[in-house]
């Protein structure tokens, strides 16, 4: 097939829907409201087949080692090939997703460990802050005074001991890192800009079309 | 005739929140699917007048930026034609030839994982600014016999990366780098993903870790399961509930916007070297309207907010 | 509680221990209880955004005949096709539908959410005594310095170096700031989900109160 | 063992060390509680004088968006002020359209399925609410912003509660016609629809507001305070055990705050001992050269 077909015109629809989405924000016409409209359901349809081809992937990969029997690595991945097709399978039959073993296995297989590897962060964020939260120049030292403040804020006996945390992590938040956020996020309105008007323009397209 | 209740006109407009997130969430007014022509009679009486303007209220200096700041990327583009930039030096993104050597010299592989949101996400162009990034990365890690894992939390990627393996493999004449099963969809449950993640570091042993993207939750396990195996780190990301990690504990970080022109940096095309040069002069006009904005609001006047809300 | 619920809160109990075990070691069981997480997370999202498509699409498609429909479909299939090697470029078709619809969202609020408010709030006088002005100055210099730090192409000549160089260095530190504060911030959020995970065993399963 | 041993050990702790200690300090609060006092804070105190103030009999409208796993981050407040009503003789009304999972404060099980508890049995059950008099669960009704407009517009568009009950049937869906009949909305923040509530129950009906959501999320909703929109907030954990220390019905949140308190300060005192002993070994080499 041609370039044409392969390159082309891929990058020429993400610019003409692209335009047309901005386009739909700003000016009232109801004809682009109602294709951007269509527009979104589509996305959302397109969207559950990456889902498959998500599942589809991990399947194939993790058979490969199922079957190679690879060392250190076939155990794993037999449970997660068990798990898709378990979960596809009760997924599958009526009444669907509303099935009461999905619900099942959302709570009981899914939640717990995803609330606790959450609640695990408290563990990272605590020895990092120790290994790695050190004021080894200027700028660092802001980052550890800034954090130490907010910890204290933030722990009733210490403020019970001293209202000033309060006072001094509420002056931090709302002022100097408010000044540094605002500046952070302008940064990333005028990065998302540049970058938007770059692939619009077919200058920058190496994640569309892997560079071709 | 359907009447809509704009948004400029309530309460909630005039109060400035932190947060982008929250904003967005404001953003979406019913005036998306407006039947009407809306008024430009100020903020203050809106909702009643009607007017034949076609540009929604209160979002017409929106649109002027916008197009202000499109022309100016635009004409840099055009002026890099013609005129050599030079580019402050990002050592984030020359730390990528670092890690390649590295992960060359120990015969070992790199992971990298370019984000959280998907393609159709407010947040897209981070994925696609982790992919551009990808996409170079790819070239000089297969040039110098270097796989490259990356593990993915969004399917919708899969495709990118795979035509990204193949390309740069064709173009460095190295065909055997091209493998598919180095792309790892771990599911899109953060903390099911790290899970993956963990088990591939623990048995492939990449020297280097490359996180790029939007990020949530996980990107503190992510840089922290770095440095348990020791791994070289660069991580980037315009996320700001998640840039204070990667800038504590990984060894190089790109900041909020760095990201956005990694693709351009490492390129080295001129074109986009001027584009960036348009981000600056973007910049320059932001630096006057925020000064003329505290000069205004310094002799009391409300003129420069009333401007924004039109 | 019924039998399913019972037996659901041991398989809980053990999963979240075995989580804990990773902060020991790097082990099996660990591994083991993520490998099936991963397996049914992904099985599951899965699972019910078909669900979504058959309501959303098939079912107007097949029952009400709309046709528009068969489009998103066939682009989505050709997303599956990629399985094939042979079939790969076709998918480009509906990846550059998601990334115009992204890029067109993102852009079109980006510079009202992220810029033209931002600087509204920036140079808005906090109050006239004199910490507020104080403050006021942070914010617009902090602003300003924190803008200026992420200049590209600007070179300064001569006098202008050490201006730029404090400015801009001034810019990072505001910066670091905001990120120092975030951190210590988060820590609260996070140690009360670990607070919940330790009361539960603590109190239901041991007893300890 | 000489002073350099000492520091280099130190700053070279073992992960597995902190992590140990974080355990210990979390538990030991947790087992046998310090009763730390817990400051309160304005938010939290002028959402608890709203409720206070609002007269008996008036109902109060739950936006019920949440997610089991964040159970801690909103779950506590929102058990401390169920329990707020009842005692101050309130009727409260139920209502999701964001989050389809639908789970709801009465229903205990959500405690057991966000992993936090083995007891389906919440606080509030000790009460003696009376389903339909005091309370009614109207259940999930999907469609987001557009749902909360079609219920601000007509609230009888939920034709039944969530367990199949018709509208008309339920005693107290019979003093409910227009969200004006409402004296409050309580509304459960985990994903920042705040300003899509406002939008239809406030801007329209003027509704006064009280929020629950994440602690990250608290800044960005200070301004809605400043401006009045919000009779108040809580946010994360410590609000919670504050609002508890209000009603003066100390439980999870209260008992929660010491560890709160015991892992801020070992993360305090880390810090302090990682600089410390970073500068002292950062004088020796400059000692050395």
């Amino acid at each position: 097939m041609s370039a044409f077909m392969k390159r082309d015109v891929p990058l020429l629809i993400v610019t003409v829907v692209g335009v047309t989405v901005m386009a739909e924000y700003f000016f009232a016409i109801k004809q682009l409201a109602d294709g951007v409209k269509t527009l979104t359901e589509w996305v959302s349809i397109i969207f559950g087949f990456t889902l498959a081809l998500g599942a589809i992937n991990m399947v194939i990969i993790n058979s490969r080692y199922v079957i190679r029997r690879a060392k250190e690595r076939w155990f794993d991945s037999l449970l997660i090939v068990v798990g898709v097709v378990a979960v596809t399978i009760a997924g599958f039959i009526p009444p669907f997703t509303r099935h009461w073993t999905l619900k099942w296995l959302y709570d009981y297989i899914y939640t717990p460990p995803a609330g606790t590897l959450y609640g695990m962060l408290t563990f990272y964020m605590i020895s990092a802050a120790y290994r790695a939260v050190k004021a080894r120049n200027l700028e660092s030292a802001a980052f550890t005074l800034s954090a130490f403040f907010l910890v204290m804020k933030n722990a009733p006996i210490a403020v019970s001991a001293w209202r000033g945390f309060t006072d001094i992590g509420i002056w931090i938040s709302d002022v100097p890192a408010a000044a540094g956020w605002r500046a952070f996020y302008i940064g990333a309105a005028i990065g998302t800009v540049a970058l938007t008007m770059r692939t619009f323009l077919w200058r920058e397209r190496g994640a569309i079309t892997g560079g071709e | 005739m359907l009447h809509c209740r704009h948004y400029a006109c309530t309460d909630s407009r005039k109060m400035i929140s932190e947060h982008s997130w929250s904003e967005q969430a404001l953003d979406r007014n019913c005036c998306t699917i407006a039947q009407l022509l809306l008024t430009l009679s100020g903020p203050n009486d809106c909702p009643e007048k009607e007017a034949t303007v076609l540009i929604i209220a209160g979002r017409v200096v929106q649109f002027v930026f916008l197009l202000v700041f499109s022309v100016a990327i635009v004409i840099g583009i055009w002026l890099g034609g013609r005129r050599k930039f030079a580019l402050r030096r990002l050592p984030a993104l020359e730390a990528i030839d670092e890690a390649v050597g590295r992960a060359a010299e120990m015969g070992r592989p790199i992971h990298y994982n370019p984000g959280w949101y998907t393609l159709d996400s407010v947040e897209a162009p981070q994925t696609v600014a982790a992919l551009n990034i990808l996409n170079e990365l790819a070239h000089k890690a297969f040039k110098a016999n270097v796989p490259i894992i990356t593990t993915l939390i969004r399917p919708d990627v899969i495709p990118l990366v795979d035509d990204i393996y193949r390309n740069a493999a064709t173009s460095e004449a190295k065909p055997e780098m091209y493998k598919p099963e180095n792309i790892r969809y771990l599911s899109g449950e953060q903390f099911a993903y790290f899970g993956g993640v963990a088990k591939i570091f623990g048995v492939e042993h990449p020297s280097a870790s490359i996180l790029m993207g939007g990020y949530m939750a996980y990107s503190l396990l992510m840089v922290e399961l770095g440095v348990r195996h020791e791994c070289f780190q660069i991580a980037g990301t315009a996320s700001w509930h998640q840039i204070p990690f990667f800038a504590a504990l990984a060894d190089y970080t790109l900041i909020s916007e760095e990201l956005f022109v990694a693709g351009a940096y490492l390129s080295q095309d001129p074109h986009l070297i001027g584009s960036i040069f348009g981000q600056d002069v973007t910049r320059y006009i932001t630096l006057a309207l925020g000064l003329m904005g505290i000069a205004l609001s310094a002799v009391g006047s409300k003129l420069f907010f009333d401007f924004l809300k039109l | 509680m019924s039998l399913p619920d019972t037996i659901g809160m041991w398989i809980a109990v053990f999963g979240t221990l075995a989580c804990w075990s990773f902060l020991y070691k790097d082990n099996r069981v660990f591994h083991a209880v993520e490998s099936l997480f991963i397996g049914t997370a992904a099985a599951y999202q899965m699972v019910y955004a078909l669900d979504a498509v058959r309501t959303i699409a098939i079912d107007p498609l097949v029952l009400k005949g709309q046709i528009v429909y068969v489009i998103p479909l066939v682009l989505g299939f050709l997303y599956l096709a990629r399985v094939h090697p042979k079939f790969s470029w076709p998918s480009r078709y509906p990846i550059a539908l998601l990334i115009g619809v992204g890029f067109g969202l993102a852009t079109r609020t980006v510079l009202q959410v992220n810029l033209l408010r931002q600087i509204a709030s920036a140079v808005t006088i906090i109050s006239s005594d004199p910490m507020g002005l104080f403050s006021t100055l942070v914010t617009v210099a902090g602003t300003l310095g924190g803008v200026a730090y992420f200049l590209f192409t600007y070179q300064p000549k001569g006098g202008q170096e050490r201006i730029f160089r404090t400015v801009t260095r001034f810019g990072r530190i505001i910066l670091m700031v905001a990120f120092g504060a975030m951190y210590g911030n988060t820590i609260l959020g996070r140690a009360s989900l670990l607070i919940g995970r330790l009361q539960f065993i603590l109190w239901d399963f041991l007893h300890l109160r | 063992m000489s002073s350099q041993d000492w520091l280099t050990r130190i700053s070279k702790l073992d992960a597995r060390v902190v992590f140990t200690l974080i355990f210990i300090l979390m538990i030991i609060p947790l087992v046998s509680p310090m009763g730390l006092p817990i400051p309160i804070s304005k938010e939290v105190q002028s959402a608890f004088n709203f409720v206070e103030s609002l007269p008996k009999g008036s109902i109060v409208y739950f936006g019920n968006e949440y997610n089991a796993p964040a159970w801690m981050e909103l779950g506590p407040s929102y058990v401390a002020v169920l329990k707020h009503l009842k005692t101050r003789g309130l009727r409260f009304v139920f209502l999701t359209s964001f989050y389809g999972e639908a789970l709801t404060a009465t229903d205990g099980m959500i405690k057991v399925r966000a992993g936090v508890s083995t007891n389906p049995k919440l606080g509030v059950e000790e009460l003696g609410l009376v389903y339909g008099k005091d309370f009614v669960d109207l259940g999930y009704l999907p469609g987001g912003e557009s749902a909360l407009a079609a219920f601000a517009a007509n609230p009888k568009v939920v034709k039944t509660d969530r367990y199949g009950n018709a509208w008309d049937s339920i005693p107290l869906c019979q003093d409910i016609k227009t969200p004006k009949d409402f004296a409050l909305c309580v509304q459960l923040d985990p994903g920042a629809h705040l300003p899509e509530y406002l939008r239809q129950f406030q801007e329209t009906y003027g509704l006064p507001f009280i929020t629950i959501t994440y602690g990250v999320t608290k800044s960005a909703y200070i301004p809605y305070i400043i401006s009045g929109q919000l009779k108040g907030m809580m946010a994360a954990i410590d609000s919670a055990a504050q609002y508890e220390q209000l009603i003066k019905k100390p439980a999870e949140a209260s008992a929660g705050m010491d560890a709160v308190s015991t892992s801020h300060m070992l993360a305090a005192a880390l810090m302090i001992i990682g600089n410390v002993a970073f500068f002292v070994e950062k004088q020796r080499g400059k000692g050395k050269h």
